[in-house]
């Protein structure tokens, strides 16, 4: 007998994290989607769409997202301690979104999007459910594989400008990166291709410097929005 | 200083036009197999259950036990087949078969288990068809389930039967694990022919392998208990080995 | 006994549908040949064979090909509503002969070849059997893939105008393509890849505007046609 | 600057990181040395040792896995919520440790390990970090395992009683099993498994009852112990 | 131009090769669907079917087999010396053949079929196409790994002696092999796995006489033939 | 006793292919080892060391190599109508060679090495151990993936004329190539290839076209030779 | 009732006395070799952070960079080679090469990285061999790095060189990429004879491939600047390109 | 210059080192032979041949065997401290040579064969060369594999007495082993197989003693030998 009332305690058990499961999955679909919006959004950046025309719009998916982490950590909420029993279904998520918020967190401020702010941005930290550190730091790599494309089609639009300051950005973020001691995996590898992006932009600033294209120097000194 | 021009002003309409078109039609399919997707999964879940339910059979309960599988199945048929059945129709039945069939595998296996145990007997195709038809608006073409579906889920099936027979060996039901292999037997025999010739059949040549280590599991279990047995037939001085001194039914009053 | 009738009259049913398919996959063996033709005369437009030249040479095997979709509706007569049964064994075919067809449609008249253009050209649509919409869009971005290589032959050739059409196409492609809500599939991914045709396009343009190659910007607001 | 001081709080949670699951990979090879020395331990009573000796040599070696686990404990309060995300590397030794418990527990009381119980032998359950139900289960399948071994040896050795016992204890463990739903997973394998122990069991009841070897059924009121 | 005629003649060439192979394997394929049925008829000795019916059943198989083999020698003919360039493309179906022609013959006459003898049975030897000897070898392991299975349902059928006679007979075969020095390849690996088959067998063996189920002793002194 | 008569034989006839096939093999491993020796006399190419060095160097090689096939054929004689046996065993080691001589025959004469001009040079086709085309087609199949490396190092060494050379052979090899009827094997595969060298080189043509690099147009009128 | 008799009551003895000996063998090799593979370890860990040293290398920081990671080398030498070398004597030097390969091939690298970078030469195996020399006690038997993974690590070295070389273009050192591709390409052709002939060389076939994407990924780097600066030649009136104006160097004052 | 002249040394190295493992590798190529002869004669314990036969065919191969190490301890002087580089290509034979010394020596005297006594009759030991330790454990495990079939056919051949010996030496054998501190090597995994022959060997002990065919247990008391 009480063999059977321990064993019915584990079917339940059983059911309950299958359950779960389903559930998270579910959202990290919807999320799976959002960013998906969002990057499209992002994407009339390249073909010239006034930045605060893709601020605004991005807002609006920036907020359903938000919407869909409350959900992940009620859920989360349930089961706790066991986030990292079920991180491995919204990570590759969550790296896209943070490479989508911190590009346009750079192209509002000029400034890289921090760990806290990013958080923020997510309505993650309150909780014990915060932003992964090595998430966050992929998903920065993915934003920087999106600034070659920015700065050619930037300057096929006569912004002769933006060469240097994308130049300047990248150097930092490279330097900062080679701080890290990165072991052999996935976030090392994606660092390795960031070089890539920084000698592209380096060779548009060239390009644009060679001809006599970009402003002179006291441009520097002003503001870095466009 | 910039001169931009945005490159979307002057979009390409009959192109949109195009497109607005195709969304509608890509929306409309995938939604359909979505909700395709979540019936089969629902009847995999809950015919993995009646499997499961077939599988707590002792000696002393079968009637019992089967009654509520069979109860159970029925629910499988009216709660969640019945979804399937009103979602698909027409070309759907090949379009959609990957959203369905290992749903549909699992139906089939868990009926065929259900009707062996009380029957002894393979549950047809047409059978199991015909079960379907009430199920679905009579103005639609009505879904049937495809040989390839049922002969996945009847290879399957093997493998339940090969749990079903030691566990009835453990009950002193030698007879019935017989018949089990022998049906078994049949089975794997019948589908070494059918196999070569089936579409897609890299999955059904590994399930063939798996069904004839249940064929020789279950034959080797039963040579075992006839082994046993046999040499006590002297012992006891009769023809009839006693095997119900098997099992858990035998010490407990 | 019961088990070993059933079983025959599956085998007659498999050995059947097996002979159906026999004939099928012979009548796709032709066309993936034609395709091959088709293509190898379209690849002289990197060579920068006269567009006309190019699809006079093409028309002829667009009408043999035409004839093997005939043959194969005929074929498919004979299993109503088993069409997607066999789908699979003609399927890439059909996708590389689209992506052909839209690219001389685009080559003649600059824009894009529609799903009942593409219908049309193929003599199907007539029976129950039709062009698949995910099969043409597939077929729309393997074409897609063959526009850089295009575009960086014809600036070799001296042409500095195609890279602002090429791009314009893309460009509207693309965002076309984002109205579609995909699922995690072939065409997704085929999708994903058109990202990098249009960035290659972009870098193109960027080469030849940045050295003053392109013509005057007045040419934009004129027609899109050859 | 800012960004500096960013990376150098992850270069410090990077190398933090991987010192910790450095420290839990050799508790959990400590872990699993001890397991071997109680398995080595518990052996013996396939050659009729004492079961009160085997439990006794046995005491010693839980209480020191006892304080691997409480090691293991400690290491987990430095990084609360991530119970999951080291989990895989202790798991098979946790579950090792389950069988012998239950393993030494049924030999002791000729009762099942509840799953309280192993928790509370094993010093777990009053933080966060409890024992995982699902290695619980194959814990107990693994312990199902020895059985059919144990009574050979016992019979073997003219405890003719055994067999009963222990058909009776299998019997129904494993119709609480039967009640699970499981899915096709590691579990179900091993579960599957317990069917040939108890056939096996059942073979040698079956041997020692026909040739009257079996005590007299009044045996069955009275106590399990040997 | 010289290019093209050069690949006008490689052209040709490899057409030939191409329907020559397609031939070969369109007869490959019907010898793959006559052993099955072969091994179909087969399986049903293992339902105690009388063996004079097994072997009439298989007779008939065994003369379609020989036509298919005529014909393939047919074809082989018009290549001469190129049999080991597709040897590969018919190697398994014979020697699943072989293994069925030797489960058969020892079953008729309780004796290993010979190399020559499966030679004629299926109509090779005459031409430069003959059994190939490592073909015949790996046929003969494929027959010995059902011997087993058919030992443990000839007893459960009451035929004790059965055992006696393969293990004979299994243990003869693999002194044979001992003899030939394999190197490390596919039939080596075979071979090895005839050692499992003999203990097996042995384990028959033993259940059978430990019971004194094995006919008396006598007989062993006595002829070993059926 | 027959059976162990047969099994002599047996053991006599794998002992003789055993040793013909590591005699064949010793060779293979023989012309494994020059073909790396003149791989690494032609990657001096890459470093801009004067064309005739390179094929001086080579030419020692080349002899060594002839003889290795010499005595392979010896070998060969051995065994009449096994050629195809023992294909395997120096057929990855041909199509190396092949590939090596074609390119150090295009660098001295900048057309492509013929069939029969490579069969001469290993010393084949005299008796039945010829070529097999398909090893030849793959050979050249490998040049081709050499030719990007060779034209990137070409301009960068200054050489701005190359491009036009390597793009006219390559297209017309690949349009040689596209008579052929592939089918889905290793063959077809590493052609598929030569579509990314093709366009390769392409790109580093644009490069050199769009910036002016390329000498002037007059020089496409005359003659395409070195 | 219970007739028990302990079957391990007579225990073999002289099996035990055989059984005890080799369990002290076995010890003291287990302890070994795991205190070797802990320094090992250490090696490894080191090295790699000595290596990402190097690459933090820009324009103007060279000497100060390096002289940090020739430091930084010198304490792996000191403190975790010097266990190694302590730890390693005669026969172990191929005993339990395994326990320790991957330390010393990383250990390659970074000794050779560093002094790639210092004097543009390859470090070679028998300089690495004498300064290990000191850390060894007089009356033993000294390690010698092996040819083995000697060559191992110059394998890897060609990797890190790949990065340094994009990121010296990336600073406008155009010439020391060349020199680093020319050093590549040697290595390459040297190593592409003696793979066939090394044992064990599976690892090393895999690490040729990824070699010579890493020279492709040189020299496209190379092709890529030089075109580029080639066509401003003309346009600046200069024969030498400016390569100065790449990277970060030229626009921060 | 001196990267060149460096691996001129190597390559000289390396080819010595290559040619001394061919040498090896031709004596191990023969030791393989002789163990295979020796195991062959070995097998017919199994077939109940009276044991002294058994030996003596052994000792002839035992003494071929010698040689065979003999003339691998004088190539391995030329090499000192290389020991180990070599080890790997004779050491599967050793093992194999072990675990068969060691049967013949248990069915001799029912003693374990000691380190030193396998060293004495491999005629290893004077020199640096010497039985390495875990290749005599291994192939002692080897020999316990081939006891639950020695006793198997010993009981069918009506020597109802050996499984108790052999048990009492098996479980002897596997006591000690638990003496050793094993890693999660081969010899590890090689020693848990060892669990299994022990347990095939009590239920063989089982089956003989339930039905009174073991001889009475005064016998126990009295002497282990045959
Ligand atoms: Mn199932
Ligand atoms: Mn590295």
């Amino acid at each position: 007998l009480s063999i059977e009332k321990q064993f019915e305690g584990f079917r339940a058990h059983l059911e309950d994290s299958n359950s779960l499961r389903d559930r998270i999955r579910a959202v990290a679909v919807e999320m799976e989607s959002v960013t998906r919006i969002l990057y499209s959004n992002l994407l009339l950046v390249h073909q010239s769409l006034p930045i605060s025309e893709v601020l605004e719009k991005a807002a609006r998916q920036i907020e359903v997202l938000k919407g869909h982490y409350g959900r992940l950590a009620e859920i989360l909420l349930e089961c706790p301690g066991q986030y990292y029993r079920y991180h491995g279904d919204w990570r590759s998520e969550t790296q896209t979104a943070v490479s989508l918020l911190a590009f346009l967190h750079w192209l509002e401020t000029g400034n890289l999007l921090k760990h806290e702010e990013a958080e923020k941005k997510l309505g993650l930290g309150v909780s014990e459910f915060g932003l992964d550190i090595e998430d966050y730091l992929i998903g920065i790599c993915f934003m920087s594989n999106e600034l070659p494309r920015y700065v050619v089609n930037q300057v096929t639009a006569g912004d002769y400008d933006s060469p240097r300051k994308v130049l300047k950005f990248l150097t930092d973020l490279h330097a900062a990166f080679r701080m890290l001691n990165l072991r052999n995996d996935f976030l090392r590898k994606k660092f390795d291709g960031m070089k890539y992006d920084l000698r592209r932009v380096e060779e548009v600033f060239y390009d644009v410097k060679i001809r006599g294209l970009a402003p002179v120097d006291t441009a520097e000194e002003h503001s870095m929005q466009t | 200083g910039s001169s931009k021009k945005p490159r979307t002003l002057m979009v390409d309409s009959a192109m949109q036009d195009g497109f607005a078109k195709y969304a509608e039609y890509l929306n409309e399919l995938n939604d359909k197999r979505e909700r395709i997707v979540k019936a089969s999964r629902d009847v995999t879940i809950n015919s993995k259950k009646v499997i499961f339910q077939v599988h707590r059979i002792s000696r002393g309960n079968k009637e019992e036990v089967l009654a509520t599988a069979e109860n159970d199945l029925a629910n499988v048929t009216k709660q969640y087949m019945s979804k399937l059945v009103k979602e698909l129709q027409g070309t759907d039945f090949w379009k959609l078969r990957r959203a369905y069939t290992f749903g549909v595998q699992e139906y089939v296996e868990a009926a065929t288990l259900c009707n062996f145990c009380k029957t002894g007997t393979l549950l047809n195709l047409s059978e199991i068809n015909a079960s379907l038809l009430p199920l679905s608006d009579p103005s639609m073409e009505p879904l049937q389930i495809n040989v390839l579906d049922y002969i996945l889920g009847i290879a399957d099936l093997t493998g339940e039967l090969m749990r079903l027979a030691i566990g009835r060996i453990s009950d002193g039901e030698v007879e019935y694990a017989k018949k089990i292999c022998s049906f078994v037997r049949d089975i794997y025999r019948e589908l070494t022919l059918l196999v070569p010739i089936m579409e897609d059949n890299a999955d059904m040549k590994k399930k063939m392998e798996t069904m004839l280590q249940s064929v020789v599991k279950i034959e080797n279990a039963c040579y075992s208990v006839h082994v046993r047995g046999s040499e006590y037939i002297p012992l006891l001085g009769t023809n009839d080995p006693d095997f119900s001194l098997f099992g858990a039914a035998d010490f407990e009053p």
